[in-house]
């Protein structure tokens, strides 16, 4: 890992241009067919809208709970791939920029609860949904954001002093009342400590209620006091699956501090996700199986059993349980870039399919599932909106944290380190 | 801590183990009256019938079931300590796992015991044990009681094996400063030790595997437990988000006993040198953790509760926030969830009585957190007619008694003949003797 | 008195042996003739039937009885029975804890000179009997024989013997009497007897107060009538409104209660006379009596009318539009005031306006009830004992020591008779007072015959051998008569003979079809001999217009509450008060075991402070008692109603110190006009006493809580009615599983039940279901398969009653099922929730995953005190302690169906398995059968379009269909 | 050839002279030795070229053999017995795996168990006469079994990785 930092800036970005111009380009692309599917079928386009929202939302925010839970454990074991996941933090305003959009929709979705159960209609009043949703997202992104400015502070200030990096507008902004490194790279920890917890509490709340609101609530009679939890841990997995993606490419250009340790405990940790995400999903079905509470068992079985859903979910859940499961319990599959490359792309693609057979059941009244012009054009606008604005982030920021200062605390630290990792 | 050597570890941590003193006869034998009683009551019980217990119809369950989910729940965290920490690495572990675990252990024990107690005939206990059966009758597989003997004896072989297995070469060390019939005793349970590589190499490989098994299990354990109630049909039982909630409540207590446990446990055998403050400290830390996600899921349940527009599920709630059994609702509310916030601030969560009180607030708001949703779900039924309560006898409250008084029974007893402390985990985080950097054993 | 009733409990004590032998196996004389096919000899494990005569109450209704090794194990009705046409009361039901109830007499009892109890033999008993007779014979008229209501033979050999020893006077005394009703007609129409009344025929019934699903004349044949008349018919049903100051389950089961002030029904019913005649419609009234009416009423103007009843004026004038236009209507009265005989004389001119008398109010046949002498009797009686002029009192069934208003007064005066014989067959209060107790049988053990109606001869056989040494009334009185030497005047050597004697004259009037012994042997099976009775027409009294009506009395200070006793549905007059399964038996309309209370108006104990469940001191004139409150909407404001039957001092252990008895309270003068006791009469001072007291129920909650547990729809939306919406989106986790052959279900029609409790009693006797005692049901722990749930749906002021038997539903997706970890329980390929007993230990969890809450847990080792245990039914597990327990549909009957058609090579017939609680349902609201076969009546029932199943949402897929109850809404005019 | 049954032991109070003294043995071309260490090091093992453990197959096999049992025992004896419970199908794939999850486990974990005795050769009545006390402490062992011949040289090896002391052991 190269401990002199002016080298951060000699390593190539992520993205180069051209992949950049792409990214721009799907994107206006995706927003013009948008904008023609709403005129020619709105109740589809707003749904595979909403499905593509919480799919690229989750996975940026996924990315950044990480790199703040990386923080609070004191990790120390991959500092790029928090970076790398930091980068993440770039899609956040845009993606809450993107909620607003929705307001159109909002009746399309929840007239049906309303007329279900009057009582509920005001806290389903669109207007309100609209507000909450805005003030929690916007809660989120800020924190986020703060998490990330304060962990690019030290070397933002230390490139100003070196005159290093043309764009003064921005880090201008970002090192207002630089105070030298060594007390910025201290007051940066203990502000990404303060930021990292509140990423931290803010991230269950706020995931909770969109997935009770934008996913529960499409169907007005089913509910299933898990939901909340399943959604934020399956966005938390889809961030690391994203991540996984991002730092096996890297890894193939052979970026510096991402050796096969790394992969390998990148690995384990997906591999820890995929346990946890199945554990969700089953200790819902268990319950609602046993149970078989018509009110419950409606939603679960339209989606696993009833024509033309149920392919779709068996295949989201192959790809996102069965898959990583099986491959990840050989050592060596972590450690391969190709492996974790293309499992990290079967995970966040069976977690899109997942999304989607979420949302659409419940709003979708016809017998053939819309895959089609609007939906792969929606979709790709949301990926080139995700890919630019990760591709800005580092064109203007380092891959390699300043903090925490690289040597790590102690030797027994390092030691204890190898000593489980050679077990491992 | 560094600057100790590896044999003024061998001394303090076998201090310990030195003959105990009059203050541990006193209480050794206290608790043994409590358990004589205990035990008595439960003769009582099998003598008279379930009916000297304040159950009824509806209330079905109570303080039999409480005490079973108490105990499996403080069982969690020693799992916890010992082998999910083990995974991640974290180095504090080494000084806490061994009496986590032997918590562990020792809280399976009792818990145990009252899938038998509440049998209304408990003499055909092993009706419920998959062998073949009179008239080619097997176990009911779909019956979550079921489960429950699966999870719950497969977690006390797991964890009995575990915890031997980390004993055997400190009880080697025992064994080679020990005579007579302790060293017999302690020789036996050595295996043979000697720490030879070959030895160490499949030692420390089995400990991983062990550890990495017994995460996803410890996980399951309370899973199944909670799906005792979450598989019913009974309003405020069937909830999806009972499997996590009672893992992060079971931990919850589980730390909490650990901390309660800890601190005597320091402070009489001297060994502040390894438990350290910080020690302490990270557990409150992770206290914060499952307080947090207990927290949430009252929430979460109540927001459901609300949300379904499900009538007995509202009515339910409405009468566990304010019916007979509000108090311990609020109790449990309050202890759980809100009072170890406190640790937040970090001194509180450094300074031992703060961290002894809460801790023991705790563990009786978990115990509060049982009851409530085990008897509040049950007393308030589908059928309004048949609503009823449940009002404990001494019955009920001797056998509690009895079921504390028999962990603790167990836990003086391995307080004197185990060491309390991993030696050789305490060890291992010190820096090995170098010639080259001149560091001493 | 105390000691005394010890050292009973020590003879019974030694009865006790006897009493095992005789029971186990012991072979019925031979002269009897079971119902069906008559045995060779009794084959062991199979169930011979005899038709006999319920004597718990005077209604005599037939009833089956079914032995099994030589004993009586389950009573049901007889269904060729034109009274009860095979159903039961629940006292019914119980009649068999008092054959085996263990605290009878069992053997002939003396007083000691020191006033303690001792054994006696058989021949020094009747010796002194008849040697005190031989005495007294010639000085005329110092002999009291006291019976109850008599009917038939007995009564006529009673009056023959007595007139045989020498004379005296001779008491038919029942506590609940109708003389009133009798005394209204012989004003009216001269002729003094209680007609039939055809509940059944009427389109629109007013209850006067009178009980008659609970206590009045005859419950079971009413209750089916009523059943009958209710039932829902293309848009319309008949229509029931319920007038009285308190709200029975008579009255819980009226579309409208009206409450008025005590004792002036009459009032009520002469205001709508008048609103009749004012608005013309009266059309059957010849125009002579019009007038002479107009002017009988002119006082009572609706106005004036709803002045002193205390109800609304267009309430009287409503009522009379509806009653005068409803063809036929009917109106039954029941006169417990000062003013009794007035109010049903108001209530028969009534009827006479509206032109009901020989439609629904006819005189042929008229009832037994009609013959018991007035109370009046009784206390001349009492009045000569004080007197010192009697010399020998006889007392066979009968408690006048407690159910008269100076019982006390009554066990002094026998004091001052030299020789009081009591023929009783338990340890009761006015037993304790004699000297000499002589056991008669009970019913089941004895030969007799009843009528209740003229023209219907119940035809009562012995049903098994004697528990002990007890021996007929009858055959008592012919020995006795034979030891005074006067076998030409009483010829017959024993009881039996007498009564074939008597049935020879039937023999002969009924014309000799057929021979005498077949005459006989089919009279017994079939129970006895029903000839239909032609009507006799009746003529005005013209007398009657010169009646002057008055108010009603009542003793006391005018600030008091209005007391209300009245005849318990479960205890009657007290003298079934010793038997557990009706102690357990929850009322009716509080839920409330094992116990009496005084029901308070809330807005009265809001005024005195009073709460519930707090012991309070009721105070009249004539003394006072002790009674814990029990707030209740159903009395009106100023009014208390305490329930008759309890408070007994003496008993045996089931009966004694509970609650107490109102009837000391009571004034002793008799009504003028008929001479019955009045019984709602004074005024009582309530005050607190600061004690509280445990009233043991087993409702949790009476209120409906959103849960559509109890599902009704208005009368006008039955029509509209199509299938009920299935669930909105029913996509369930696994497949429907099939039912080969049977699918055994039940329907139960909300409408029809009326809460009686006979269904819950009939299951505690076919189920051998431990009964627990107040305590336990305080904790929650009775036992009951079926429970009738009660829930209040109206205002705290003003209840709604509605009733509910539930009992396990037998679901397809039984969630008991799946979590019993041994199989205990499961689903059996017939459609039944089995439970196995041997397999089950104990977990409770399927309780707990019960949503019906039909589950029973066996807290303790049950217990039944010899010799209830021998009533126990062989064919029914007794199930231990630490298991769990609850309703088969009766699976023993089911095996046996099955079994039968096997046997005769044929399929099972619709209807001829019947659970314990459908075959006694009085108004057959339970209904079972196989759902699998489509003609079946259970299948049809569950087409219905009022059809609901109880927690539908659950998906549990229950066997039991309910039919939503019918709110028909205040009567319209 | 035949293992030879004595050998020396040397005892060393660090870790270093022991890594030391193991590969001046190795060089020395000495295969047959033994480390005895109060705690585990990976070092040790890297100096000694020992292979990975091999108790990971027996966990494996262990669990794959605990699902098999799971799944034949419910499914298997729920044919057999063949009752329905709450309309629940015979065969109720769901709660079967929660015993076969158990199962899963539990054999894994005695497997375990049992592979580490095996290979560990545990449990072992009689103490190797190579042990002391001390190695289970604070010192570290290490133990060549070598003829009578090579006393001298390995002994004056392990001196000069300096060894505390050196006995003879096996004699």
């Amino acid at each position: 890992m190269p401990e002199r930092w002016e080298e951060r800036w000699t390593l190539p970005p992520p993205m180069d241009r051209g992949l950049m111009r792409a990214c721009i380009g799907l994107s206006g692309l995706g927003a013009a067919i948008l904008l023609i599917a709403v005129l020619h079928d709105p109740a589809r386009a707003w749904q595979i809208y909403l499905v593509n929202f919480l799919f690229w939302g989750g996975l940026a925010q996924g990315a950044v709970v990480f790199a703040a839970i990386y923080h609070v454990v004191e990790a120390r074991w991959g500092l790029t791939i928090r970076r790398l996941a930091e980068g993440m933090a770039a899609f956040l305003p845009v993606s809450f920029l993107l909620f607003f959009p929705l307001y159109p929709a909002l009746d399309l979705f929840f007239g049906r609860i309303q007329d279900v159960n009057p009582l509920r209609g005001a806290w389903f009043d669109p207007r309100f949904i609209f507000v909450r949703g805005g003030l929690g997202l916007g809660a989120m992104t800020v924190v986020s954001l703060l998490f990330v400015y304060y962990s690019l502070r030290p070397e933002v200030g230390a490139a100003l002093e070196r005159g290093l990096r043309p764009r003064r507008w921005l880090y201008g902004v970002l090192a207002q009342g630089w105070q030298g490194e060594r007390l910025e790279i201290q007051r940066s920890e203990r502000g990404m400590d303060v930021l990292a917890a509140g990423v931290l509490l803010a991230y269950p709340i706020t995931y909770t209620f969109m997935a009770f609101d934008l996913i529960m609530a499409l169907d007005p009679f089913w509910y299933s006091s898990l939901f909340g939890v399943y959604f934020f841990v399956s966005s938390f997995y889809l961030g690391l699956a994203g991540l996984t993606v991002v730092v096996a490419l890297l890894a193939r250009r052979g970026l510096p501090g991402i050796a096969s340790r790394q992969l390998s405990d990148l690995g384990k940790l997906v591999f820890g996700f995929t346990l946890m995400y199945a554990a969700m999903v089953w200790s819902q079905y268990i319950v609602i199986w046993y149970g078989n509470l018509p009110e419950e068992t409606h939603f679960v079985v339209l989606r696993l059993w009833e024509h033309p859903w149920a392919p779709l979910s068996w295949s989201a859940l192959a790809a996102v349980v069965l898959a990583p499961f099986v491959v990840f319990l050989s050592r060596r599959a972590k450690e391969n870039t190709t492996i974790m490359l293309s499992i990290g792309l079967l995970i966040s693609a069976g977690l899109w399919l997942e999304r989607y057979v979420l949302v659409v059941p419940s709003l979708w009244p016809g017998d053939i599932a819309p895959l089609g012009w609007m939906e792969i054009g929606v979709t790709a606008g949301f990926l080139g909106a995700a890919g630019w604005s990760y591709g800005f982030f580092f064109q203007h920021f380092p891959l390699l944290p300043l903090t925490p200062s690289v040597q790590a605390p102690n030797p027994a630290g390092a030691h204890a380190l190898e000593k489980t990792s050679s077990s491992a | 801590m560094s600057d100790l050597t590896y044999s003024q570890v061998d001394r303090d941590i076998l201090r310990a183990m030195q003959a105990p003193g009059r203050l541990y006869y006193v209480v050794f034998f206290a608790n043994l009256l409590v358990l004589a009683w205990g035990i008595f009551a439960w003769q009582y019980t099998i003598y008279r019938g379930l009916g000297v217990w304040g159950l009824t119809h509806p209330v079905m369950w109570a303080m039999d079931i409480t005490n079973f989910v108490f105990w499996v729940g403080i069982a969690h965290s020693g799992t916890l300590i010992s082998a999910i920490l083990y995974l991640f690495r974290v180095r504090w572990r080494a000084s806490v796992y061994r009496t986590a675990e032997a918590v562990t252990v020792f809280a399976l024990l009792t818990a145990g015991l009252f899938p038998l107690i509440h049998l209304g005939r408990p003499w055909f206990f092993y009706w419920l044990l998959p062998y073949p059966q009179g008239g080619g009758l097997w176990v009911n597989f779909r019956s979550p009681l079921v489960w429950d003997v699966f999870a719950v004896m497969t977690y006390m072989i797991i964890s009995v094996l575990f915890f031997f297995t980390g004993l055997v070469p400190d009880v080697a060390v025992v064994r080679n400063r020990t005579t007579g019939w302790r060293h017999r005793f302690y020789a036996f349970l050595a295996q043979g030790w000697q720490g030879t590589d070959r030895q160490w190499r499949h030692y420390k490989a089995a400990y991983l595997f062990l550890a990495a098994l017994a995460t996803p299990l410890v996980v399951s354990v309370h899973s199944v437990v909670s799906w005792d109630f979450a598989q019913s049909v009974v309003a405020g039982w069937h909830s999806t988000i009972f499997a996590p909630y009672f893992v992060a409540g079971a931990i919850h207590s589980g730390l909490a006993m650990v901390i309660t446990l800890l601190i005597p446990l320091r402070r009489i055998f001297r060994l502040d040198t390894y438990l350290t403050q910080t020690h302490l400290e990270n557990l409150a830390k992770l206290i914060i953790l499952t307080g947090l996600i207990v927290g949430y899921a009252y929430v979460v349940e109540t927001y459901i509760a609300w949300y379904s527009n499900n009538v007995p599920e509202w009515q339910r709630f409405v009468y566990q926030v304010t019916g007979e059994y509000a108090v311990l609702f609020w109790i449990m509310i309050l202890f759980n969830s809100l009072v170890p916030l406190l640790f937040f601030v970090k001194r509180i969560r450094t300074s031992t009585p703060w961290l002894f009180g809460i801790s023991i607030l705790i563990n009786i708001g978990m115990w509060c957190e049982r009851f409530v949703i085990i008897v509040t779900g049950l007393a308030h039924e589908y059928d309004p007619y048949s609503w009823g309560l449940f009002i404990p006898t001494w019955v009920d409250i001797s056998i509690t008694l009895g079921a504390f008084a028999w962990f603790f029974f167990w836990f003086l007893l391995f307080a004197k003949f185990l060491p309390v402390i991993s030696i050789v985990e305490v060890k291992e985080e010190l820096p090995p003797p170098m010639k080259s950097t001149g560091s001493e054993a | 008195m105390e000691v005394n009733r010890r050292d009973f409990l020590k003879i019974i004590g030694i009865g006790g042996a006897t009493a095992a032998m005789a029971g186990c196996g012991t072979q019925p004389p031979e002269s009897l003739i079971p119902y069906v096919v008559p045995p060779e000899e009794i084959i062991p494990g199979e169930a011979t039937w005899y038709a006999t005569v319920c004597r718990e109450c005077p209604a005599g209704c037939g009833m089956l009885v079914k032995t099994m090794e030589g004993r009586a194990i389950k009573v049901e009705g007889n269904p060729d029975h034109p009274v009860n046409r095979g159903r039961l009361c629940a006292r019914g039901q119980a009649s068999l804890q008092g054959l085996y109830n263990p605290d009878r007499i069992r053997q002939p009892l003396r007083k000691g000179t020191d006033g303690t109890w001792g054994p006696t033999s058989w021949e020094e008993g009747e010796k002194v009997l008849a040697a005190r007779l031989a005495e007294l014979k010639g000085r005329g008229g110092r002999v009291a024989l006291v019976t109850p209501l008599v009917t038939g033979s007995l009564d006529r050999l009673i009056d023959d013997w007595l007139r045989a020893v020498g004379g005296g006077s001779r008491l038919r005394y029942e506590a609940v009497s109708h003389e009133p009703l009798r005394e209204a007609n012989r004003l009216a129409f001269g002729v003094a007897a209680v007609p039939f009344y055809d509940l059944e025929q009427a389109e629109l019934i007013l209850s006067f107060g009178a009980d008659f699903l609970e206590t009045w004349l005859s419950p079971v044949e009413h209750a089916r009538q009523f059943g009958a008349m209710r039932t829902y018919r293309d848009g319309r049903m008949g229509r029931f409104a319920y007038i009285g100051p308190r709200l029975s389950l008579t009255g819980a089961n009226a579309d409208e209660w009206i409450a008025v002030r005590p004792g002036t029904e009459g009032v009520l019913a002469l205001g709508m006379i008048h609103a009749i005649l004012a608005e013309g419609l009266a059309t059957a009234l010849p125009a002579s009596e019009e007038a002479a009416f107009r002017r009988l009423v002119e006082r009572w103007t609706p106005v004036e009318t709803a002045e002193q009843a205390g109800i609304s004026p267009d309430k009287v004038r409503v009522l009379a539009r509806a009653f005068a236009r409803s063809r036929p209507s009917l109106a039954v009265a029941d006169g417990r005031t000062s003013n009794g005989t007035d109010i049903c004389l108001a209530i028969t001119l009534l009827n006479y306006v509206a032109g009901n008398v020989g439609r629904t109010v006819r005189f042929g046949p008229t009832a037994a009830a009609g013959r018991t002498s007035p109370y009046r009797e009784m206390r001349t009686l009492l009045q000569s004992m004080e007197k010192g002029e009697v010399s020998l009192v006889l007392l066979a069934g009968v408690n006048p020591a407690f159910t008269l208003p100076e019982g006390e007064r009554f066990r002094k005066a026998l004091e001052k008779v030299p020789l009081v014989v009591s023929f009783a067959s338990f340890p009761d209060e006015t037993a304790m007072a004699s000297h000499l107790i002589l056991p008669d049988h009970t019913f089941l053990e004895g030969w007799s015959d009843a009528e209740p109606w003229d023209g219907i001869q119940g035809l009562q056989q012995p049903t098994m051998r004697p528990l002990y040494e007890t021996r007929a009334l009858g055959d008592i009185l012919l020995s006795v008569a034979k030891q005074m030497g006067l076998q030409q005047q009483l010829p017959w050597e024993d009881f039996p003979a007498y009564l074939k004697e008597q049935w020879k004259g039937l023999h002969r009037q009924s014309g000799p079809a057929e021979d005498f012994e077949t005459f006989w042997a089919r009279a017994l099976q079939r129970g006895g001999l029903f000839r239909p009775v032609p009507s006799r027409p009746v003529r005005l009294n013209p007398e009657v217009f010169r009646h002057r009506f008055e108010a009603p009395r009542f003793a006391g200070e005018s600030e008091g509450l209005t007391l209300i006793p009245y005849p318990s549905p479960i205890f009657y007059d007290g003298r079934t008060a010793n038997r557990p399964w009706l102690q357990e038996l929850p009322d009716a309309l509080t839920q409330i075991v094992w116990d009496n209370w005084i029901d308070i108006h809330p807005a009265d104990a809001k005024r005195l402070d009073v709460s519930e469940g707090e012991l309070l001191r009721v105070q009249s004139p004539l003394g006072h008692v002790e009674l814990p409150a029990h707030l209740s909407g159903g009395v009106r404001l100023g009014t208390a109603a305490v329930a008759v039957g309890q408070g007994h001092s003496a008993f045996g252990r089931y009966a004694e110190g509970r609650g107490a008895n109102p009837l000391p309270l009571l004034p002793a003068e008799p009504e003028t006009a008929s001479g019955s006791q009045p019984w709602i009469a004074t005024r009582v001072l309530v005050t607190r006493t600061g004690r509280r007291h445990l009233l043991a129920s087993t409702v949790g909650s009476d209120r409906p809580h959103d849960r559509g547990i109890i599902q009704t729809i208005p009368l006008a939306e039955v029509q509209r009615l199509r299938h009920p919406e299935k669930h909105p989106h029913l996509l369930q986790m696994y497949p429907e599983h099939p039912h080969p052959k049977h699918r055994w279900g039940m329907t139960i029609d909300l409408n029809a039940c009326i809460g009686c409790g006979a269904c819950v009693t009939a299951c505690y006797a076919e189920n051998n279901i431990p009964v627990m005692g107040k305590v336990q049901v305080a904790k929650g722990r009775e036992m009951s398969w079926i429970r009738v749930q009660r829930v209040d749906e109206g205002a705290s002021h003003h209840p709604e009653h509605r009733f509910l038997p539930m009992l396990c539903q037998h679901c397809d997706h039984a969630p008991c099922e799946p979590v019993c970890p041994v199989y205990a329980t499961y689903h059996n390929p017939e459609g039944l929730n089995v439970q196995v007993y041997n397999r089950c230990v104990g977990t409770r969890y399927c309780s707990n995953n019960c949503p019906y809450k039909v589950r029973r847990f066996n807290w303790f080792m049950a217990e039944w005190p010899e010799p209830l245990h021998l009533q126990l039914n062989p064919d029914v597990t007794v199930r231990s302690m630490g298991v769990m327990e609850k309703c088969t549909f009766c699976v023993q009957r089911i095996q046996g169906g099955k079994l039968q058609a096997k046997a005769e090579g044929r399929a099972v017939r619709d209807g001829e398995i019947v659970p314990a609680c459908a075959q006694t349902c009085p108004t057959r609201a339970i209904v079972f059968g196989d759902l699998k076969d489509l003609d079946s009546e259970v299948s049809q029932r569950s087409k219905d379009p009022r059809r609901y199943r109880v927690l539908e949402h659950l998906n549990t897929q229950p066997a039991i269909t309910y039919l939503k109850k019918i709110i028909a809404g205040p009567v319209e005019g | 050839m035949a293992r030879p049954s004595a050998g020396l032991v040397g005892s060393f109070r660090h870790l270093d002279s022991l890594l030391e003294a193991i590969s001046r043995l190795h060089q020395a071309g000495y295969r047959d030795l033994q480390a005895l260490s109060p705690v585990p090091h990976h070092a040790i093992d890297e100096a000694l070229k020992k292979p990975p453990s091999p108790v990971r197959v027996f966990t494996l096999i262990g669990c794959l053999l605990g699902a098999a049992t799971g799944l034949v025992l419910t499914i298997a004896t729920s044919l057999h017995v063949s009752l329905i419970t709450g309309g629940k199908p015979i065969v109720s794939i769901p709660p079967f795996l929660i015993i076969v999850f158990e199962l899963t486990i539990l054999f894994g974990g005695l497997l375990t168990l049992g592979g580490m005795l095996l290979n560990a050769r545990l449990p072992l009545v009689h103490i190797v006469p190579a042990y002391d006390p001390r190695f289970s402490e604070d010192r570290f062992g290490l133990w060549i079994r070598c003829e009578v011949r090579d006393f001298d040289p390995v002994t004056r090896l392990l001196e000069s990785a300096d060894a505390e002391a050196v006995h003879r052991v096996g004699e």
